[in-house]
């Protein structure tokens, strides 16, 4: 399919990688124009559910590129960048995407034509996979729905903290003094990723009838006990409730989210909900309530569940968002 | 329903409702409903009582009188209770007042008598979600708005 | 304690004639048991202007307004009117006396008085009897019902007297009225000092006998009678209908003939003269006369009869202590010392209370207080029917036999 | 410190579970120190799994957490959580113990228990306590309403992020905790490990571990609480759908000695029929089925319990059928039962099958052991013997609980009573020495003052800050009358905060104290606690309860919860200001105890009370001591009972402190715990004696069988004349002997079991084939109950050649002569389903154990209650079996069930040390919110005398003449039917006065309306804004 022309979106990291793009330009070295750059001050400054939602977005491939380990402006921030985009691939993998459309590198200010060739390369590759399911009209709404069970996963504490902490854990020392393997570490994010995807998703299953195990495991294919387990956990936490036990087993229903937060949205949130909901309105024609949905789910992770107190990279998603806007779709 | 919702039906009837519960078993009841986070509504109130045999029939009288609009007992199941036979007298207590409430017209089905027992976090959230819906049905209590006040 | 009012009460109720002469307390049968309680030191501390606590264990509340003292006193001093003044005064105050059953009753009473509810007050008529909507008499129940509801594990049957009325009624061609929308006389709140509600008792009560057009009003209950007769008519002058007790209808009855009674019941009776229908309304002859003019039934009089006759204790469910326990034991042990089958009682509320004292764990023995209690009306009716059924005599055990939870 | 001859006043529990518990709280109660060791960081053992317990279905956890709250608050009781005995030295009453304790990195005087930090930790593990069916986080509380409610790190888990102590508001969490070793000096040690569950992996036949849906009874037990995974729903865990059919397989790793437990764990068999009978109500439409070989209902009541589920609730009981193998079918994933009936092999096909697991001994019970150096029976358990069931081998170490065999909680509560009554006796010298008393300042008389209340409104963390708005209610606080200071803080509960209170008391002059938080049942006292620390009367205190009835309840209507806590605040504050100091009535203690019935319970109390160095009058109706005992000659294993007997008949006798009356009647009992004065008629002279409490001893009888020809030919006898037969006459000349079981038990008239007849029977049995092994034994019977260790008998008689025939209860054996004069036997055999045909020597009857006859008239006297049986009523069948409900009297031997000599002597120690609980104060201290008689108001009618079922109020004679009614305060329990049932209400109920309620229902429903005119003579001061 060589007439398909990618979009690809690069989050190029301030110090390192955007200036390479730059000396590229001075270089006159060409690149192909598939790309829309997003200057971040470090390339740990990405959400990785902005990633997601990129995906979201309909661009066919992202790229972040940072500073090789060791050069980073802020010191370890490309480490934890690199961390962030494994979690992020393994979680594409789950929705059904090619990991391959997003991918990390390390660019430094001094190395244009390695720019270049970075982005050629990743054009190329993402030709070969073709245009993004999601994107354009008639998006492939299985995939789409697991991207939005994706972007809940990461917008969730337990896996952020994991992610966040992991550079910590296995590199310097935990609050005992010891560092955790490496492979016990991975071996832990992968099953908390996965583990929390599938609750996500089994939640998105019971969030409009009430509906049992055995249908959950048939939708979602994974084994009855462990859907079962996932119900128990999910229970605990408040989310899910018996709706209803006909002839042979409960039927679990998802409790709604809203209890009351979004009403007593604080003054700032009004203010936000208000410019996001007008920089959305030209969305691809998605359904109403889908756009309500998204609204939520992004004044959602806008808020730091702790203190409820704005989130630093708020604003900054908000730019990130504008600039997607014009840069991409328009 | 959230609160945002609720506002278009604000003035319509909100029932206020008075809860004996006995310190033993219905009131430890209630605190599991609370542990369990069970939500029932918020019509309710409880006032705690050592034993369902401590409630006056005058008790319940003098709150209907001030205006409640239900009023309801609870204590532990026959044969639970801490005192050995409270909730028995109880019982009596109130059988012998629904009568009396029948006749000067206010109704013996503004009062119940439940037991729950202290394991029972689950029914004491249905039994309040219950009287209070049909206290809601019943409509408020008549003698609300004259200043009976007494003495 | 608003110093006017108290002057003026002082002033309407004749107080200033006092002579503190102590014939009132010589007489008062809450004294003789209550050595602190004296009917001429409240009068006379009112008189001295003092400032008197009126809260509910004060003096006001202990009296049993039974009157004996306004016979007794030569200056004819109306201390229960003082009384019952002083006590308006304390529910000015926000005080409430300390009632029996929990103030069950007079809570009851303010309700009907600030309501207008649907009452479920005509069960008690059984198919036998015929009544009508409109009539020239109108039978004033009263709270039987209701007391009949409260009482339930002593089976005093109160609404019988209702019944048996009625049934005298039919006999004498009478179909009376009986209301569906009638309320309580207020004759507890009155006595409890309660004006307001009274009041709105009495215009409903009056003007649903307006709306019955009946002539004579028959009262069963001589509360309700004297509540009628003395205290509405002092606030809204006097009535063109008449007002009579069942006993001096049912005297005038006899007197016209309208009643024969069969031969074939033999009993004797002494007879319980109770406050409201003697002293308050002088009504002694009348149930005497009817007692009498039953063939075969013998009438013993009690050694204290009449106007000497001391109170069955409690009025208005306010003054129920120790002492009234003392009043009752005495009672009862003059009606069984008259060897007589049975105690008489025209008033429901006495009956009552004499019933709860010999159900209660006794000081005095058993036997001597054990004479069964009947009501007057259910007595004549049965007298009329020729079939006697003299109820059993209660004591402790058949308390505990009604208790037991079935 | 320590008495003269160096005995140390402290002793050392191991074991948190209900028997350490018991045990802490009787030492604790009679003055002394008690160090509580138990492995798991919170107390509560094994019983805080279940969900409800046997046979009165009452809610485990519901009569669990009283005792944890006093053990978790009790002054002389320290918890030593997460620790283990490293080592042990010295002598008996003065012991040196090094306890290990590992590190738990939550500081226990900071942790409040609120659970934030277990919301962000995200680590996931599976969840012991609920047998892994749920998830629990690296940081966590062992169960909701654990005790100490401290968290714990778990250390194999935790990664270390951190995240924990980021939330922990109370700043409790301290990484830098490691191992510490700690010295102990104690008098004596009390084991109470409890057992370990066994491993169902072993039957390998079962397919537990293999097939998904085949559970352990205690994972169903978890499934069933509503704190478990499916919050009480009972679920097939292959597939979460519910189940239709559910089986039950009996004495897995029981009587079973292929896996090397051939005892009986006692409790299993009650266990599943609980099990069964809770599954059907919480699953409607289940058919449950039990296969199991003899149903051992031994216990009070069991019997009856056992009937009804059969009867009434239709459990399905498959009788002796072992259960030979378990297949699944792989599509449904549900369970064939593969078992032999009549002969042939069946198989029933179930959606899940419950293994009842039997008991092991206590996890590495080994270290355990070598470290105290005491012994350990062939089971692994501890070694006792029957004369002393509650000391182990080594002097000064104690025994009680499922350690010493498996049995049920009341038998493990009335040893833990027994093992701390030995304990103390040890140290009976030392009693009160290492206790430290509080001292409070002196209390401030308020009750001449205008009420000036101070309301605090807690907002818990988020648990009521995140609803309702508390600020406001602490600024609408201030509005109300009589409030003259209102605050608002983060945890009221804390130490901190408590000391800000009592400073705020102080300071301020407040002398109400109205607090806006959780729940007054569990919290009240650590406010009453704070009041007397400002010098104010504890009952000055009322609780408005925001969090659990109202902010956890209400969360998605937060306007409309935060006004009804306004409500409920303002409902508080309207009882606060009517409060009264109230002070309790004191009682002397007179130091001695009157113990009725001098049979083997009766005369080891009296030898234990008076080791204790207290007095005890021992009263026996016979001519001379011994009761039943008297009767028994030799023990399962041979032991000498006549002569432990004569010794402890001379122990009795010779003790200077034990006055014995025999022959000798109770003709009177009078007055209330502390002072009890009781007229003992002995022989003929009356004597008056005065005691602090009372222990009833009564014993019980055997029952004169009227079937089976017994008193109609000399060849048909009970089993004690034979055991007599057999001890006299040293040999027996007969071919065949024949014993028929459940005479007179398990009938509609006397619907109990009694226990000890099956046992009684093997052990004749054995006596016999040892004596001749030629001699023919036959034994018919219905269900075999030699439960626990006497399981060993069974068999060995079984080996040994006795047969042991099954009859069901509809067709019993007949006993008939026939005309040669010889006894015939007629039987139907329930397995082979033929009738035999014996003819005996001898028919020796298993006879009943029935109630003492003086048991009615004593009841009445001592105004205690009687079972349906005859057998005393204890006051609690679980938790209180040596108790009665009415104080200062106790329970113990065949008076309050049928029961075997070791289970006497534990149970009379038991009685002792609950009685030592009372006689070791100098003064009682009643119920301060008791029922107060208006004399002036009473008329003497004797309605509340009949209304009170603890004989408080009685109708005394007043010098005029007059009856009133008086209320003992020492009797009263603050119930206040009494109050309602007086028609005059001539009875006040301290602390919910009339009038005190009535403010409350008023301000309930007068949102505006300031209280009615009589209040308002108290002027508001002017309030001062702090």
């Amino acid at each position: 399919m060589t007439d398909f022309n990618p979009h690809i979106v690069g989050f190029l990291c301030n110090w390192c990688s955007y200036a390479g793009a730059d000396l590229a330009g001075v270089s006159r070295i060409q690149y192909p124009t598939n790309i829309g750059v997003v200057r971040v001050m470090c390339s740990s400054s990405i959400d990785p559910v902005i990633l997601i939602e990129t995906m979201i977005r309909g661009a066919d491939g992202v790229l972040i590129a940072g500073c090789h380990p060791g050069d980073c402006h802020y010191d370890t921030g490309n480490l934890h960048a690199e961390r962030r985009v494994k979690i992020v691939h393994r979680l594409l993998d789950r929705c059904g995407l090619e990991p391959e459309r997003i991918r990390l590198e390390w660019v430094s200010a001094s190395e244009g034509s390695r720019f270049a060739e970075v982005v050629d390369n990743l054009v190329e590759e993402i030709r070969e996979l073709g245009p993004n399911p999601v994107a354009g009209d008639q998006p492939d709404l299985d995939i789409l729905e697991r991207l939005y069970v994706a972007r809940n996963v990461l917008g969730d504490f337990r896996l952020n903290l994991l992610v966040n902490k992991e550079h910590q854990i296995e590199d310097v020392s935990n609050v005992f003094g010891e560092t955790i393997p490496k492979e016990r570490m991975d071996e832990l994010l992968d099953t908390v990723a996965s583990e929390e995807f599938n609750r996500c998703n089994l939640l998105m299953l019971a969030r409009d009838s009430s509906i049992s195990v055995q249908q959950m495991a048939d939708r979602t294919g994974l084994p009855e006990e462990e859907v079962l387990d996932h119900t128990v956990v999910l229970v605990d936490r408040g989310l899910l409730k018996v709706d209803r036990v006909d002839d042979g087993s409960p039927l679990y229903l998802t409790i709604s989210q809203d209890r009351g937060r979004i009403s007593t949205l604080p003054a700032w949130a009004q203010v936000e909900k208000r410019s996001i909901e007008s920089s959305i309105r030209n969305l691809p024609d998605v359904d109403e309530t889908t756009k309500a949905w998204i609204v939520r789910e992004l004044l959602l992770t806008l808020r730091c569940h702790n203190c409820e107190r704005r989130r630093s990279d708020a604003c900054h998603f908000s730019v990130c968002i504008r600039g997607l806007m014009s840069g991409v779709v328009g | 329903m959230t609160e945002a919702m609720a506002p278009a039906i604000e003035e319509e009837f909100q029932p206020s409702i008075l809860v004996f519960c006995c310190n033993w078993c219905s009131y430890a009841g209630a605190d599991l409903a609370g542990v369990s986070r069970l939500q029932y509504p918020v019509n309710v109130k409880v006032l705690r009582v050592m034993c369902s045999g401590r409630v006056d029939p005058y008790f319940i009288l003098r709150a209907l009188e001030l205006g409640a609009d239900g009023v309801l007992i609870t204590g532990c199941e026959i044969g639970d209770c801490h005192y050995i036979s409270g909730n028995v007298k109880a019982k009596e207590r109130i059988e012998r007042l629904s009568k009396l409430l029948d006749q000067i017209g206010i109704g013996s089905d503004r009062i119940r008598l439940e037991w729950i027992a202290a394991s029972e976090g689950t029914k004491f959230a249905q039994v309040m979600e219950e009287f209070t819906d049909h206290i809601t049905n019943l409509g408020p209590n008549p003698l609300k708005g004259s200043e009976t006040g007494g003495g | 304690m608003d110093k006017e009012n108290v002057k003026r009460l002082i002033s309407d109720m004749g107080a200033h004639d006092c002579v503190e002469c102590g014939k009132c307390t010589t007489v008062c049968p809450v004294t003789r048991f209550n050595p602190e309680f004296a009917p001429r030191l409240v009068v006379v501390k009112a008189l001295a202007g003092e400032e008197m606590d009126l809260s509910k264990d004060s003096d006001i509340w202990i009296c049993n307004t039974c009157e004996i003292c306004n016979n007794m006193c030569p200056y004819e001093v109306d201390y229960s009117g003082f009384i019952r003044g002083m006590r308006g005064e304390a529910s000015r105050e926000g005080h409430e006396p300390d009632c029996s059953q929990g103030g069950l009753l007079h809570a009851m009473m303010r309700i009907m008085a600030n309501s207008d509810l649907p009452q479920k007050r005509l069960d008690w008529i059984t198919d036998e009897l015929k009544l009508a909507d409109k009539g020239d008499v109108f039978l004033f129940v009263g709270c039987l019902p209701q007391l009949d509801a409260i009482f339930e594990g002593r089976n005093l049957d109160l609404v019988e007297t209702a019944r048996s009325a009625v049934r005298i009624m039919n006999r004498m061609g009478i179909e009376p009225v009986v209301s569906p929308i009638e309320k309580c006389c207020g004759h507890d709140l009155n006595w409890a000092g309660d004006e307001k509600n009274f009041i709105k008792l009495m215009n409903h009560n009056v003007q649903v006998i307006k709306d019955s057009g009946a002539k004579t009003v028959v009262f069963p209950c001589p509360e309700c009678m004297r509540t009628f007769d003395l205290d509405y008519q002092d606030f809204l002058g006097d009535f063109d209908f008449e007002m009579t007790h069942i006993s001096e209808f049912l005297a005038r009855a006899i007197e016209e003939g309208k009643l024969e009674f069969p031969e074939n019941i033999s009993i004797s009776t002494t007879f319980h003269d109770s406050c409201r229908l003697g002293r308050h309304l002088g009504l002694y002859d009348e149930p005497r006369k009817v007692l009498t003019e039953i063939p075969s039934v013998e009438l013993v009089e009690l050694e204290k009869n009449r106007d000497a006759a001391t109170c069955c204790g409690v009025s208005g469910f306010m003054s129920c202590n120790s002492t009234s326990k003392v009043m009752q034991m005495e009672k009862m042990q003059d009606a069984k010392r008259t060897e007589a089958d049975v105690l008489v009682t025209p008033c429901a509320k006495c009956r009552i209370h004499l019933d709860c004292s010999t159900r209660d764990e006794t000081p005095v023995d058993n036997d001597l207080i054990n004479i069964p209690i009947m009501d007057f009306t259910v007595l004549v009716d049965m007298a009329l029917r020729g079939k006697l059924q003299i109820p059993d005599a209660q004591d402790k055990e058949a308390r505990m036999e009604d208790e037991k939870p079935e | 410190m320590s008495d003269e001859e160096g005995k140390i006043g402290a002793v050392m529990v191991v074991g948190g579970g209900i028997a350490g518990m018991q045990a802490a709280l009787d030492l604790a109660d009679s003055g002394y120190l008690v160090y509580v060791v138990d492995s798991s960081p919170s107390i509560g053992g094994a019983m805080a799994q279940l969900d409800k317990t046997f046979p009165t279905h009452d809610c485990a956890m519901c009569i669990l957490s009283p005792k944890l709250v006093a053990t978790g608050r009790h002054q002389n009781v320290k918890l030593m959580m997460a620790s283990d005995i490293h080592a042990i030295e010295g002598k008996p009453g003065n012991f040196t113990v090094f306890v290990k304790r590992k590190a738990r990195y939550v500081d226990e005087t900071k942790c409040t228990g609120c659970g934030l930090c277990t919301l962000r930790c995200p680590i996931e593990v599976r969840d012991e306590y609920n047998k892994g069916l749920k998830l629990r986080k690296a940081i966590y509380l062992k169960y909701p309403q654990a005790v100490p409610p401290v968290h714990t790190i778990d250390r194999d888990h935790c990664i270390g992020c951190g995240v924990c102590e980021t939330q922990c508001e109370a700043g409790a969490i301290d990484f830098s905790g490691e191992e510490e070793l700690v010295k102990v000096d104690v008098g004596s040690v009390i084991l109470a490990p409890g057992f370990s569950e066994f491993d169902p992996r072993l039957k390998t036949e079962y397919g537990y571990g293999v097939f998904k849906n085949v559970l352990s009874s205690v994972e169903l037990e978890r499934m069933l609480s509503a704190t478990g995974p499916y919050r009480g729903m009972v679920l097939r865990p292959s597939d979460g759908k519910r189940p239709k059919r559910m089986a039950f397989i009996q004495c897995v790793g029981s009587r079973d000695v292929q896996v090397g437990n051939p005892y009986c764990s006692s409790v299993c068999c009650m266990f599943a029929v609980k099990e069964a009978l809770i599954a059907r109500e919480h699953t409607p439409g289940l058919e449950t089925h039990i296969f199991f070989m003899d149903m051992r209902a031994f216990g009070k009541e069991f019997d009856e319990y056992y009937a009804r589920a059969e009867e009434e609730h239709g459990i399905v009981f498959t009788r002796n059928t072992r259960v030979a193998r378990v297949s699944q079918n792989p599509e449904t994933n549900n369970l064939y039962l593969w078992y032999a009936e009549h002969g042939k092999m069946k198989r029933e096909e179930f959606d899940i099958v419950v293994l009842s697991i039997g008991f092991d001994s206590p996890k590495d019970v080994e270290k355990l052991t070598e470290k105290l150096g005491i012994k350990l029976n062939k089971h692994d358990f501890c070694q006792t013997d029957m004369f002393t069931p509650l000391d182990t081998s080594e002097p000064g170490i104690y025994v009680c609980g499922a350690f010493s065999s498996p049995k049920d909680i009341p038998d493990s509560v009335a040893q833990a009573s027994g093992a701390a009554c030995r304990a103390m006796s040890e140290i009976a010298g030392a009693r009160g020495a290492m206790v430290t008393v509080k001292e409070y300042p002196p209390e401030i008389d308020v009750s001449g003052q205008e009420p000036k209340v101070g309301v605090f409104v807690c907002h818990c963390g988020i648990n009521i800050g995140g609803v309702l708005d508390v600020p406001s209610l602490a600024e609408y606080a201030k509005t109300l009358p009589n409030v003259v200071h209102a605050e608002d803080n983060l945890y009221t509960c804390s130490q901190d905060t408590q000391q800000r209170i009592s400073e705020t008391i102080m300071e301020k002059g407040l002398n109400r104290v109205v607090v806006a938080s959780c729940t007054p049942r569990t919290h009240t006292t650590i406010f009453q606690n704070t009041l007397m620390e400002a010098g104010l009367n504890p009952h000055l205190f009322e609780m408005a309860n925001i969090r659990d009835q109202c902010s956890w309840v209400h969360m998605n209507v937060p306007k409309r919860a935060t006004k009804k806590a306004r409500t409920l605040i303002r409902m508080a504050v309207a009882k606060a200001s009517l409060l009264e100091q109230l002070k309790p009535a004191e009682v002397e203690v007179v130091k001695s105890a009157l113990v009725i019935g001098g049979g083997l319970s009766g005369m080891t109390a009296a030898v234990e009370l008076a080791r204790a160095g207290f007095d005890a009058h021992l009263v026996e109706k016979d001519s001379e001591l011994g009761g039943l005992l008297r009767r028994i000659h030799f023990g399962c294993s041979g032991e000498d009972v006549q002569g432990f007997l004569e010794r402890l008949v001379k122990q009795v006798e010779d003790d200077d402190r034990i006055r014995v009356y025999t022959s000798a009647e109770l003709k009177e009992v009078s007055g209330s715990v502390g002072d009890f004065a009781a007229v003992i008629d002995s022989d003929g002279e009356e004597i008056e004696t005065h005691q602090g409490v009372i222990i009833v001893a009564t014993g019980g009888e055997e029952y004169e069988p009227t079937e089976y020809l017994y008193g109609k030919d000399p060849r048909v006898m009970t089993q004690l004349e034979f055991e007599e037969k057999l001890v006299t006459e040293g040999e027996i000349d007969a071919k065949c002997i024949v014993m028929v079981h459940c005479v007179g038990s398990r009938t509609t008239e006397r619907p109990y079991c009694s226990r000890v007849c099956c046992t009684e029977s093997v052990k004749n049995a054995l006596r016999v084939k040892e004596m001749n092994p030629g001699i023919a034994v036959y034994s018919l019977f219905r269900d075999m109950r030699t439960y626990g260790f006497r399981e060993e008998f069974y068999r060995e008689a079984a080996e040994k050649g006795v047969v042991f025939i099954r009859f069901l209860e509809e067709n019993e054996p007949v006993v008939s002569i026939d005309d040669q004069g010889k006894l015939e036997v007629r039987v139907l055999d329930d397995i082979l389903q033929e009738e035999l045909l014996i003819n005996p020597d001898y028919v020796v009857l298993a006879a009943a154990t029935l109630p003492a006859r003086g048991n009615e008239e004593l009841a009445r006297m001592l105004k205690v209650p009687l079972n349906s049986h005859g057998f005393f009523l204890e006051a609690h069948m679980k938790l209180r079996p040596v108790d009665f409900a009415t104080d200062g009297i106790f329970l113990c031997g065949l008076a309050h069930l049928p029961k075997f000599f070791e289970e006497n002597v534990s149970q009379a120690c038991g009685a002792v040390s609950r009685a030592l609980s009372i006689l070791s104060q100098d003064t009682l201290e009643g119920e301060a919110t008791i029922a107060l008689v208006d004399e002036s108001m009473c008329r003497g009618c004797g309605v509340c005398v009949d209304t009170c079922e603890f004989g408080a109020p009685s109708l005394i004679m007043l010098e005029n003449g007059r009856q009133v009614s008086h209320i003992d305060g020492a009797l009263c329990k603050g119930c206040g039917s009494c109050s309602v049932s007086c028609c005059n209400k001539a009875i006040t109920m301290l602390n919910f006065r009339t009038d005190q309620v009535l403010s409350m229902v008023e301000s309930c429903f007068s949102e505006a309306k300031t209280p009615p005119a009589k209040r308002e003579a108290t002027v508001v001061e002017e309030v001062t804004e702090t």
